[in-house]
C-alpha cells in the first residue's frame, strides 16, 4: 500500500465516536521529508449561519439562539450574551442571580471536563474509561436537570437575570452529587497519571513550550497546561466571580498528558467553588426589569468558557433587534494555535495532538492534504497519517 | 507506571449489580422542572401573542377569531419547539407551562407533531385555512 | 498584570505619542477605543502594543454600518487581562485592502480568513486562500455578513 | 402453493424477529451543536445501555441499519449525508434527532443550511427535543424497531426488495 | 461405515452445527462479561444470533474496484477452514474425531487462514480503510503467529508427542499451568491477539479506520467473517485450557474451564486500552518471543535434571 506514489484522495473519518466535536476540520498540512512545515484548518462543517441569523431575531429570542452554539458549553455563551445585553442596557442584576448564573457555569465545566476524559479515552480505545466517566457523569447531569429542567441546554439564563432558584433539597443533593464525584475525580487523576497504556499515548506527545502557547494564542486548558496563566475568570471576573475568587490550574509540561491533568485538577477546583457558592448564597430575587429595546451601544463580554476563553461583540442601534453580535469560540483558536503548533513535529505524531485539545468539532470528518515539495498535494486520511506513523516507528521508511 | 490503572473499578463491579435502568419497563420520576411538552391554559390567555414573539424557533402560532369569547386556537409545532420556556417566561397571564410528564414525544410522521388546541370548530377552521384577518403572528418570510 | 487604569493611560499615551494624534474614547471604564486614520498605521501600532506586553488579539470583528454609508468597519479586539482595546479602522466598501497581521501574531489569521469571507475585505499577505466557514460551493462575491444579503432569505444557490 | 407462501411468511417473521432485535446505529453529525450527539453516545454508557436491546454503534455505514442522524444539514454536510445514506444498505431507517434535525430548531430560517434532515433523506422516526433526553431517544428507537415488527406482519415486501437482495 | 462418521462429525457434533452454536453463546458471554465489567447489563443471550440471522437478511453490497468472485468467496473459505480446524481439539470434552501425528501444527494453521483471509479481503478493495485494515491485520498475524505457536508447543514437548489428543491425554494428569506459567501467559496473550480482542484491537480500531479491513463488507459476508471469529475463539479457548489448565477429560470440565479462560480474557479486554499497531509488534517480538524461549530453556533443563 503505496500512498505516496499515486495521488488519492482519502477522507478521514474521526467519525461518529467522537462526541465533543462541534465543527469538522480539514487540515492542510505541508511536509519536508519527516517534518512538518505548515499547516491550515479549514472549518465549516457545522457553520448554520449564527451572525447573520442574530441580526434577524429580537434580543429575546438571540438568547437561545446564542444558547445552541456549542451544546456542551451552552450556558457560558447565555450568560456571555446576558452580561452583554445588560451592560449595554445598564440594567441591575441581582446578586443572588449572579451567583446561580455561575454556579450553574461551573456545573457545566464538571460535566464538560467529565466528559472529554471519556472521549480521550475513547479515543485511545481505553473504552473502560470512557464507560466509568460518563457513568459518574450522569450524577452531575441528574443534579443539572432538577435544578434547570434540561440536561444540556439549560436555558437557565433570562435577560436580567436567571429562571431557575436553588432550593434546600437541592442544595443537599448538590452537595452530596459533589462529594461522590471528588472520590471519583481522585481516582481518575490516578488512572491517567498511572495507567502504563493510557499514558503512552499522552506522556510526551504534542508539547507547547510556554512561548508558543502565548504566541499561537491557545486558551483555556490548552494553554495553562503550557504554564500560561490565562483565565478569564481571574483577570477579568465577571458575574459572581469577583466574591468567588478563582485558583488558576496551571501545569509546566504543555504535553497532552499535562492537558488531562489540568482538566482533571479544574474538576477538583470547581468543586470547591460550588461548595463555596452554595454555603454563601445570597438572598433576592432572581431577575431584574428589562426593557425589550436595548439603547444604542457596544460591549465586549468576555467569559471563561470549558475550552477556553469566550469574546462576545454585541452592538446594537436602540432597536429590539441587535446591530451585530460576533461571537469568537475558543475552539477556533486552540485550533489555530494547535495547527500551527503541529508545525516543526513528527508527521505520525499529528493525529494524536490535534485531538488532544478537546476539539470542538462536528463528527463528520477530517481531510489532511500534504503537500510534498514539488508534486501534487495529496490528500491523506487520519488513519493514512497513523499508519504512516507507524511506518515511521518501523524504521523501514522507504 | 502501572498496568491496569482500572482494575478497582472493573473487579468489584463484576459481582456488583449493573446500574442500568431498565427504561421502558421501569421508569424513573423525572425531575419536577423538566421541561416537557408545552401546556396552553385557554381562560387566562388574552391573545396578546408574546410568546409567538418571543418563540426562538416560531414554534408557536397564535389566531384569534374572538377575543372577549376566548375563541383562540394555538398552534404549537412540536418539531420547532426548543422546550426553552421562554414562551411561559414571556406570557405575563402565566397561561402557559412546560409540562414535566409528557416527553416521550417520538413520531413517525412530521404532520403529527402539529398541535392545535382550541374550540373544535375554530381548529378546523385554521385548519381548513380560514384564518383570522389580523393574523399577529404572520409567519416571517422562508421562516 | 497592571490594572485597567494603567493599561488604558499606556494606550492613549501611545495613541498620543503618534505622530498625528489618533482619537481615542473611553466609553466604559475597562475599555478604550483608537481609532486609526488609515490601514498602514495597524502594524505599526499593533507592535507597539505587543512592545507593551498588551497584545493578546481575541479576534477581529467585522461591522457593516449599512448599504448607503459606503464604508466598512473593522474592529481589531486587544484584550491585556481585564481592560479591552479595540483599534477601530474605516474601510472602503469594496475593494477594501488591509494589512495582515498573521506575521507578528499567527492566530489571526482564522479571524482574517472569517472577515474576508463575510465581509469581502482582502489582507494583504494573508498567505491562506481558502475559505474558514462557508461552504465550497458558496458563490464568489456574495458577502452574507452584509446588510444588503437577505439573512433570513433563502438564497437560492445552486 | 400455500405451504411455499406459509414457509416464505415464517422465513419473513424470523428475519423481521432478527432485524427488530439487533438494530445497529451509525450516527451522523450534520452541524449539530453536539448536545444531541452526547446524548446520543449517552444512551450506550452504563445508566441507559441500549446493548440489552441488541443496540452496537457502528462506524461503518456499510455495517448499520439505522441511521441515528442530528444537526440541521448545513450545506456543507449535505453531500456527505447523502454518501452516508447511499452507502447504507437495505432495509435501512433514518432516525432524526433533535428538533434541529426536525426543522432546524432554533437555526430555522438562517442561510448556509437545509432545515432539518427530511428535506435531504427520507427519515422514519423524529425524536423532538432540545435535545431529546436518553430516555425520549431509547423511546424512539423503541417505537421504531415495533412498528418495524407491526409493518411486515401486515405488508410482507415493506420496499421493492433490490434484485440482488439476499432473499430474491 | 466410516463416512457416515466422519460426515456426521464434520456436519453435526462436533464441528459444523454444534460448533456454530457454541461460539454464538461464547460470543455472547464474553459481550456479557465485557458489559458487567463496564458496570452495564450488556445483550440478551439471543443476540449474536439475532445479529447473524439480521446480517444474512441484508442486502449484499458488492463494492467496485475488487474482484467479486474474491469478495464473494473470501469469507466461506476463512469459515471452512476455522470449522476444519475444529475436527482435531478436544472440543466438549470428548476426544478430538481425527488426529494424526503432527495435527497441532496443521490447527493452528488452519486458525491462520481466517486472519489471511481477512487481509486479503481488506486489500481487494479500493476503500482506503480497508486497505489500511488489511495491513495492519497481517502486521499483526505476523507478530503474534510465532509467540503463540511456540507457547502451545511447550507442553507438546513436554509430552513428547505432536498430537494433541495425545497431548492432552498426558495433560490431564499434569497441570502444565504449574510447570509452565510463562508459556500459559503468552499462550493466553497470543490467543487475544489472534482474536484481536483489544487491547489488540489496532486493525478494527473504530475511532482509526472504521472497521478496518470489514468496512467494505455488509450482510452475509460480515456475518460468515464473524461467525468465523466466534468459532475461532472456542477453539482457541478450548486448545489453551486442554493443554494447560489439566486437559478437557468431560463436557463439564470443558465448560467450567474453557469459561473460566473467557472471565480471564475479558477481564484483560475490559482493563487494558488499545495499543497501537507498532507498540503490539514490538511487545510481541521483544517480549513474547524471549519468555517463550526462557520457557522452553526451562522444559529443556528440567528435562535432564529430573532424568
Amino acid at each position: 500500500m503505496e500512498p505516496r506514489s499515486e495521488t488519492e484522495r482519502f477522507t478521514v473519518p474521526i467519525g461518529p465516536q467522537h462526541p465533543a466535536l462541534k465543527e469538522p476540520g480539514h487540515f492542510r498540512i505541508s511536509v519536508e521529508g519527516e517534518i512538518v512545515t505548515q499547516a491550515a484548518v479549514r472549518l465549516g462543517y457545522a457553520h448554520r449561519g449564527i451572525e447573520k441569523g442574530a441580526e434577524g431575531r429580537n434580543w429575546i429570542r438571540n438568547q437561545y439562539l446564542v444558547e445552541r452554539i456549542c451544546g456542551i458549553c451552552s450556558h457560558i455563551h447565555a450568560t456571555a450574551y446576558c452580561l452583554g445585553v445588560e451592560r449595554l442596557a445598564k440594567v441591575e442584576v441581582p446578586p443572588r442571580a449572579q451567583v446561580i448564573r455561575v454556579l450553574v457555569a461551573e456545573l457545566e465545566r464538571i460535566h464538560s471536563h467529565l466528559l472529554w476524559i471519556g472521549v480521550a479515552g475513547h479515543e485511545a480505545g481505553f473504552d473502560t474509561l470512557f464507560m466509568y466517566s460518563w457513568r459518574d457523569r450522569e450524577a452531575i447531569m441528574d443534579v443539572l436537570e432538577a435544578l434547570t429542567g434540561n440536561r444540556v441546554n439549560y436555558s437557565a439564563n433570562v435577560l436580567g437575570g436567571v429562571k431557575c432558584d436553588v432550593d434546600d433539597a437541592l442544595r443537599d443533593t448538590i452537595l452530596r452529587t459533589v462529594d461522590g464525584l471528588e472520590k471519583r475525580t481522585e481516582h481518575y487523576l490516578r488512572v491517567v497519571t498511572t495507567d502504563a497504556l493510557f499514558l503512552q499515548r499522552t506522556r510526551g506527545i504534542g508539547v507547547m513550550t510556554r512561548a508558543q502557547a502565548e504566541v499561537l494564542g491557545a486558551v483555556g486548558p490548552t494553554a495553562r497546561a503550557s504554564g500560561v496563566e490565562r483565565d478569564v475568570r481571574v483577570e477579568a471576573p465577571y458575574a459572581a466571580y469577583p466574591s468567588f475568587p478563582v485558583r488558576i490550574v496551571t501545569d509546566t509540561r504543555g504535553d497532552l498528558e499535562a492537558r488531562v491533568v489540568v482538566r482533571v485538577r479544574e474538576l477538583f477546583e470547581c468543586y470547591r467553588l460550588v461548595r463555596e457558592i452554595l454555603d454563601h448564597m445570597p438572598p433576592g430575587e432572581l431577575h431584574g426589569r428589562m426593557p425589550r429595546r436595548i439603547p444604542e451601544g457596544e460591549t465586549i463580554s468576555r467569559v471563561e468558557a470549558p475550552r477556553g476563553e469566550l469574546f462576545y461583540f454585541l452592538k446594537s442601534n436602540g432597536s429590539d433587534t441587535p446591530e451585530r453580535v460576533r461571537v469568537r469560540t475558543p475552539t477556533v483558536c486552540n485550533m489555530t494555535s494547535v495547527v500551527r503548533l503541529v508545525v516543526g513535529h513528527q508527521l505520525a505524531d499529528v493525529p494524536m495532538i490535534l485531538a488532544g485539545i478537546d476539539p470542538c468539532f462536528s463528527c463528520n470528518d477530517r481531510v489532511i492534504d500534504v503537500e510534498r515539495k514539488g508534486r501534487a498535494a495529496e490528500q491523506w486520511t487520519w488513519e493514512q497519517l497513523r499508519a504512516y506513523g507507524v511506518d515511521t516507528y518501523h524504521g523501514h521508511r522507504p | 507506571m502501572r498496568l491496569g490503572a482500572m482494575l478497582g473499578d472493573i473487579l468489584p463491579s463484576l459481582f456488583r449489580a449493573p446500574v442500568t435502568e431498565l427504561y421502558p419497563f421501569t421508569r424513573r420520576e423525572p425531575p419536577t422542572r423538566l421541561r416537557g411538552l408545552l401546556h396552553w391554559d385557554r381562560e387566562s390567555c388574552t391573545g396578546c401573542g408574546m410568546c409567538a414573539t418571543d418563540c426562538p424557533s416560531q414554534a408557536i402560532e397564535l389566531f384569534t377569531y374572538d377575543k372577549k369569547a376566548k375563541r383562540f386556537v394555538f398552534e404549537l409545532h412540536v418539531d420547532r419547539c426548543t422546550f426553552c420556556g421562554q414562551c411561559a417566561v414571556s406570557c405575563r397571564q402565566g397561561s402557559l407551562a412546560l409540562t414535566k410528564g409528557n416527553w416521550e414525544l417520538a413520531a413517525f410522521d412530521r404532520g403529527t407533531l402539529d398541535l392545535h388546541f382550541g374550540e373544535k370548530e375554530d381548529v378546523d377552521r385554521v385548519l381548513r385555512g380560514d384564518l383570522p384577518q389580523a393574523a399577529p403572528t404572520a409567519e416571517p418570510a422562508g421562516g | 498584570m497592571p490594572s485597567p487604569e494603567q493599561i488604558l493611560q499606556i494606550v492613549s499615551e501611545l495613541a498620543a505619542s503618534w505622530t498625528w494624534k489618533m482619537e481615542t474614547r473611553q466609553p466604559e471604564p475597562n475599555r478604550i477605543d483608537v481609532v486609526l486614520p488609515s490601514p498602514a498605521d495597524l502594524v505599526p501600532f499593533v507592535v507597539g502594543l505587543r512592545v507593551q506586553r498588551l497584545g493578546y488579539l481575541s479576534t477581529i470583528t467585522g461591522l457593516d454600518p449599512g448599504v448607503d454609508s459606503g464604508h466598512l468597519e473593522l474592529l481589531y479586539h486587544f484584550c491585556p487581562g481585564p481592560a479591552v482595546i479595540n483599534l477601530r479602522l474605516t474601510v472602503p466598501r469594496d475593494g477594501a485592502r488591509v494589512p495582515t497581521l498573521t506575521e507578528i501574531i499567527p492566530s489571526a489569521e482564522s479571524a482574517e480568513r472569517e472577515v474576508r469571507e463575510m465581509f469581502g475585505v482582502t489582507f494583504d499577505g494573508l498567505r491562506n486562500a481558502d475559505p474558514l466557514y462557508l461552504p465550497d460551493d458558496w458563490p464568489a462575491g456574495v458577502y452574507p455578513l452584509r446588510k444588503d444579503f437577505d439573512g433570513n432569505g433563502r438564497l437560492k444557490l445552486a | 402453493m400455500a405451504s411455499t407462501s406459509g414457509w416464505s411468511h415464517v422465513l419473513e417473521q424470523v428475519k423481521t424477529w432478527a432485524r427488530a432485535n439487533s438494530p445497529w446505529l451509525v450516527h451522523f453529525n450534520t452541524g449539530s451543536c453536539n448536545g444531541c450527539d452526547i446524548e446520543v453516545l449517552a444512551v450506550l454508557t452504563p445508566r441507559y445501555d441500549l446493548e440489552r436491546f441488541g443496540v452496537k454503534l457502528k462506524a461503518s455505514p456499510r455495517h448499520a441499519d439505522v441511521l441515528v442522524a442530528t444537526g440541521p444539514v448545513t450545506r456543507q454536510a449535505r453531500e456527505r449525508l447523502l454518501q452516508v445514506y447511499a452507502q447504507m444498505s437495505e432495509p435501512k431507517f433514518v432516525v432524526a434527532v433533535g428538533s434541529c434535525a426536525l426543522s432546524g430548531g432554533a437555526f430555522r430560517g438562517c442561510y448556509n443550511h437545509m432545515n432539518g434532515i427530511d428535506q435531504v433523506i427520507p427519515v422514519n422516526a423524529y425524536i423532538p427535543g432540545c435535545p431529546p433526553r436518553p430516555e425520549a431517544i431509547i423511546d424512539g428507537v423503541v417505537k421504531l424497531v415495533s412498528s418495524l415488527k407491526a409493518s411486515v406482519a401486515a405488508a410482507p415486501a415493506s420496499e421493492a426488495a433490490p434484485s440482488g437482495g439476499p432473499d430474491a | 461405515m466410516d463416512t457416515v462418521r466422519n460426515f456426521f462429525a464434520l456436519v453435526l457434533f462436533p464441528s459444523g452445527l454444534f460448533l456454530l452454536a457454541a461460539s454464538l453463546i461464547y460470543e455472547w458471554v464474553d459481550r456479557k462479561l465485557l458489559a458487567q465489567f463496564q458496570n452495564r447489563i450488556g445483550p440478551r443471550w439471543f443476540q449474536p444470533f439475532a445479529d447473524v440471522v439480521k446480517l444474512l437478511s441484508k442486502e449484499e453490497v458488492v463494492p467496485r474496484g475488487g474482484s467479486s468472485a474474491l469478495f464473494l468467496g473470501l469469507p466461506v473459505i476463512g469459515l471452512a477452514a476455522a470449522l476444519t480446524a475444529a475436527l482435531y481439539v478436544p472440543l466438549a470434552g470428548l476426544a478430538p474425531s481425527f488426529s494424526f501425528t503432527g495435527d497441532l501444527i496443521v490447527t493452528i494453521y488452519l486458525l491462520s487462514v481466517l486472519t489471511l483471509c481477512m487481509g486479503l479481503a481488506g486489500s481487494n478493495t479500493i476503500g482506503r480503510f480497508s486497505l489500511v485494515g488489511a495491513t495492519r491485520t497481517l502486521t499483526q498475524l505476523f507478530s503474534y503467529e510465532a509467540p503463540f505457536l511456540l507457547a502451545l508447543l511447550g507442553p507438546a514437548l513436554v509430552a513428547g508427542s505432536w498430537q494433541i489428543s495425545e497431548i492432552s491425554q498426558y495433560a490431564q494428569s499434569h497441570w502444565l499451568i504449574l510447570t509452565q506459567p510463562i508459556g500459559f501467559i503468552v499462550a493466553v496473550i497470543g490467543l487475544m491477539g489472534k482474536l484481536e480482542l483489544p487491547p489488540f484491537d489496532a486493525p478494527e480500531a473504530e475511532t482509526e479506520i472504521v472497521a478496518g479491513a470489514l468496512t467494505e463488507y455488509s450482510g452475509r459476508g460480515l456475518a460468515l467473517f464473524r461467525l468465523g471469529k466466534g468459532v475461532e475463539m472456542v477453539i482457541g479457548l478450548t486448545l489453551v485450557a486442554a493443554f494447560f489448565l489439566g486437559g478437557v477429560a468431560t463436557p463439564l470440565l470443558f465448560l467450567v474451564k474453557t469459561l473460566g479462560l473467557l472471565v480471564v480474557v475479558a477481564g484483560l479486554q475490559a482493563l487494558l486500552a488499545r495499543l497501537r499497531i507498532d507498540q503490539t509488534v514490538g511487545l510481541w517480538w521483544r517480549y513474547g518471543v524471549l519468555l517463550v524461549f526462557v520457557q522452553w530453556l526451562l522444559i529443556v533443563v528440567l528435562r535432564e535434571v529430573r532424568l
